[in-house]
């Protein structure tokens, strides 16, 4: 195992002093919880918005607590849901007058974690409403009860509330909007490697020089398809329309179009999947308002992207538009 | 049915019992979750166990009951994903059942084991032959209750138990994932082993062999 | 090989592709040049700023022009300096009558490239001013006349004068303020594994599992000794005491703290070092200002990290915090 | 000295010979440049001489000396790096130097040669020693020189440069790198070959072979 760690146990804890002490006077870091949280909240006039999920996913979501993005992430070990404590401690401490807006990708141990300390946290009389994240196609929704997965469209719900609530949106109409960019958001990802969570020491799976795995998720769970390797160009065809043709969106729609790393895939074979997809996209009409390359949602080191498509209307694009702060920054 | 009265160490032996071989397996059940999971299962379970030794000595010793609800809180707040949920609200659950008691007969062992069987079931919205513990847990505790019933003693009838659990395991190899990670691999999962129901078969081997060592 | 890429001959025009596609408004892409640019230079009243250097370090130097940064870029191909005419045909294109400061990172290709383009450029009447940024300390300055490399500190000497720039500094003051950044500014860098460029399909070198290469440069150059694999913390160790030794930085300097990520080392390893360093920094009294973690000159997909200090003053810390614009965006 | 005149399309040859050479050599020559390098100098010579390929039927072949500025200006606009600007100022120089000739001895070859020589030192301030194409490329004209001296015939003359730049690029394996990439790697570029040097033998030995064979 190649990583730039101490202790393996001590992976998630490490990751989090580093974003604490270089964030001081704006985030909170409380060890306990696996815990960072905006200085500054809960507010009397503010909605608190959470996401759990495990460690791995870097900058989500531990790196995106800020202003208008959210309030606090209590991750759980690399891969794994946070236990159910974490989410009820979490929910405690950031909770208003307003309420608190759960976020969770769609996963069993997310989910179980998140509804166990929803009842301990509705118990004492905190308000708690809980948006679910599916937005990964690459599952097919009928097939089996546990649903779609949610991946790196998740950047687009905690987006939107985010800036809603700082707009002083209530927990009920921030419940509705999460629910619409779920509902306008589809994402399907590809990796040419797995990745090695550092506690475990080997890669959770691995591919031939020569292939790739299509529908990953973002655990190193494998996908849909083992294939071999493609062009560039090939990959985006068929990629785009698989998540074009789900919703599907139409000719004369306004979309953002987001190409987000995995991990271990340099930015320049972003730019170079991204600038296919834009090609594709105007081809079927899509008008592209907003453009996202980048690492939003990755699993570790993993070579590998995935393509999100979401559909914009005028409150959308004003709502993703807005200003906002995160523990990631580049000036 | 054979009498022969639990008392509130055999409880406490069970569960450090199940912490070594959580501790043990450690590598191997991640491994096994690794295949069509993402390989944390036996760190989740490790983490969690090791915190119940540590603090052991500080737990509420005074029943049973209390006793497992303690567990069950270091376990909820220690480990996540599925295995914190489904392991903190069996011991839960469980530790509620007791109450204050502190013997239990054999048919009480066995209603805390369909306790807990039901505990995984609401939780985790999951029924026999979705390739979840399961699948290992519910023919183990029919096979101890028959054993039970046939007056074997309780070594005897838990290593009959033990064979049953290791078949049980090895027969997930022929199930399709319908719940947790391993799901999103559909019939790919066909073949490979379920790390949940590993995991109760080596508890119940370990079990069977301390049981009869003291 | 495994790369989102279509011909290896087109990974360079086909990012760039990307690039322009997703920046329409902004920038214009002139293909052959390889050239990037701000739409609107040159402009009266602001010296036009370029930089060239090989592809592969993205975001250097591509995808960093933008409005208080580069006003061009113009690369050669993967980890080769641009050809002499890109350099002159890009800086009479962005010429105005407050001339051009060409920044360069001190390699023999890019140092020939640029005086023959600069020279081309001269005979036309352009005044060019030129600073070359050579920060990495683990190259032993004496040892040989190529002197120490450039590498990713030239992200402080872009932003400080991009700054500058867009305030109306003259070509003197922005080549003094660039060579002043310089003076202030050290890095080194370690890799865990090697790249592949795409055209030679094959990794420049390769690691055992159990070794590490320090001193790195950005090209993928061995660098000053292979080692065992360290925890983050024992590296952070030995690479800050070489840095911080060199200037050397003192207690009650204000510095700014740079982790940056080699292309393929995940963010959440980055901020592990970056914790430690920060402790490191404050133990020697060091004032951290400014950080920064993440990807800012890369060498395609390597594993690995640099850290860099700068030391600031009042001036400089006020140029950095400039509000900025460029191709890579989170929000 | 024997008279033998090179002609126009002697000179046209020889650029042809060398780009054959650069292209059949992409792969070799970047692996080589990978050891201490950066790993293009294949690559980044081919693009170059492929460009001077593609043109070549537009260039100007008016006169050798045109046409060698031609060929300087397609490799300063199609690569980039230490090599671009190397080889696109020889062939910018020794194209001046050639003026309006159209016919020029042995003597003048090795007048060129040396303006040759000189553009490298120049442009890459570097010596002998250096482990750069100077390594390879003096000895390699100076025993073409003497050769001449010596009255043996142009071919016969070309295959003995090729053996000494031979022997000439496998010496380089005991220089430290002072110049270039590789003078980063400091010690540790002992024992390996300059890729520039190595392109030079390989020239030269193609360029024997075929001039024979011509
Ligand atoms: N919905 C479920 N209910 C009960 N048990 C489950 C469920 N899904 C998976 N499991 C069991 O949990 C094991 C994996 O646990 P763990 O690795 O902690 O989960 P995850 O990583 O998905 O959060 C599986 O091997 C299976 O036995
Ligand atoms: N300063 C220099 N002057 C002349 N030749 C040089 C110099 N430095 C390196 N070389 C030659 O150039 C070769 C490498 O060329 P190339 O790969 O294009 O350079 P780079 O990748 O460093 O820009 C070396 O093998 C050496 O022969
Ligand atoms: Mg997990
Ligand atoms: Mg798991
Ligand atoms: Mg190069
Ligand atoms: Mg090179």
């Amino acid at each position: 195992m190649k990583k730039f760690c101490n202790d393996p146990k001590n992976y998630v804890p490490d990751m989090l002093k580093g974003i604490a002490l270089a964030n001081q006077d704006k985030l909170k870091y409380i060890p306990d919880y696996n815990l960072i949280m905006r200085a500054d909240i809960p507010q009397p006039n503010k909605v608190s918005i959470m996401q759990g999920s495990g460690s791995g996913h870097e900058p989500a979501h531990v790196m995106i607590v800020g202003k208008g993005m959210l309030d606090a992430a209590c991750p759980g070990n690399v891969f794994a849901a946070p236990p159910p404590d974490y989410v009820y401690q979490t929910t405690k401490l950031i909770a208003g007058p307003m309420g608190v807006l759960h976020l969770l990708n769609n996963y069993t141990g997310d989910t179980m974690s998140f509804d166990t300390g929803r009842e301990l946290a509705e118990a004492e009389g905190i308000e708690v409403r809980t948006v679910v994240i599916n937005d990964d196609v690459a599952v097919k929704d009928s097939t089996y009860t546990v649903g779609r997965r949610g991946v790196a469209g998740n950047f687009f719900v905690i987006k939107a509330v985010g800036a809603a609530s700082e707009r002083g949106a209530t927990l009920e109409e921030l419940e509705k909007l999460g629910n619409r960019v779920v509902s306008v958001t589809r994402t399907f990802g590809v990796a040419l490697t797995g990745c090695t969570p550092p506690a475990k020491g080997t890669p959770i799976f691995t591919l031939e020089e020569d292939e790739m795995e299509m529908g990953i998720g973002i655990h190193g769970e494998p996908g849909r398809k083992r294939v071999k390797i493609q062009p560039a160009d090939k990959i985006i065809d068929e990629v785009f329309a698989i998540v074009a043709d789900d919703l599907p969106y139409k000719a004369g729609d306004e979309v953002a179009l987001m190409i987000n790393g995995m991990g271990g895939t340099p930015i320049s074979e972003l730019y170079i999947l991204y600038g296919h997809a834009h090609e594709l996209a105007e081809k079927r009409g899509l008008k592209i308002k907003r453009h996202y390359v980048g690492e939003y949602c990755t699993s570790l080191e993993m070579a590998g992207f995935s393509l999100t498509l979401v559909k914009l209307d005028p409150e959308l694009e004003d709502l993703l538009a807005a200003p906002a702060e995160a523990a990631i920054h580049i000036f | 049915m054979k009498k022969e009265v639990i008392m509130a160490k055999d409880i406490e032996f069970v569960v450090k019992q199940i912490a070594d071989t959580v501790l043990k397996n450690e590598a191997y059940f991640s491994e096994l979750d690794g295949v069509c999971g993402d390989g944390d299962f036996g760190y989740s379970l490790a983490r969690g166990f090791e915190k119940v030794l540590a603090e052991w000595d500080n737990m509420d010793h005074s029943t049973p009951g209390n006793f497992l609800k303690k567990v069950a809180q270091v376990i909820m707040s220690a480990v996540g994903g599925v295995s914190g949920t489904i392991w903190g609200t069996m011991f839960l659950r469980v530790g509620v059942k007791l109450g204050n008691k502190t013997e239990i007969t054999r048919e009480d062992a066995i209603e805390l084991l369909h306790v807990a069987i039901d505990a995984i079931k609401q939780r985790g919205s999951c029924d026999l032959g979705d390739k979840t513990y399961l699948d290992a847990l519910i023919p183990t505790v029919d096979a101890l209750e028959k054993a039970f019933a046939e007056g074997k003693d309780t070594a005897e009838a838990l290593e009959i138990a033990a064979k049953v659990a290791a078949e049980s395991a090895e027969a997930t190899r022929s199930l399709v994932a319908k719940k947790g990670r391993a799901a999103y691999t559909g019939e790919r999962s066909i073949g490979t082993l379920d790390a949940g129901s590993v995991a109760v078969a080596k508890i119940f081997e370990d079990l069977a062999i301390a049981w009869k060592e003291n």
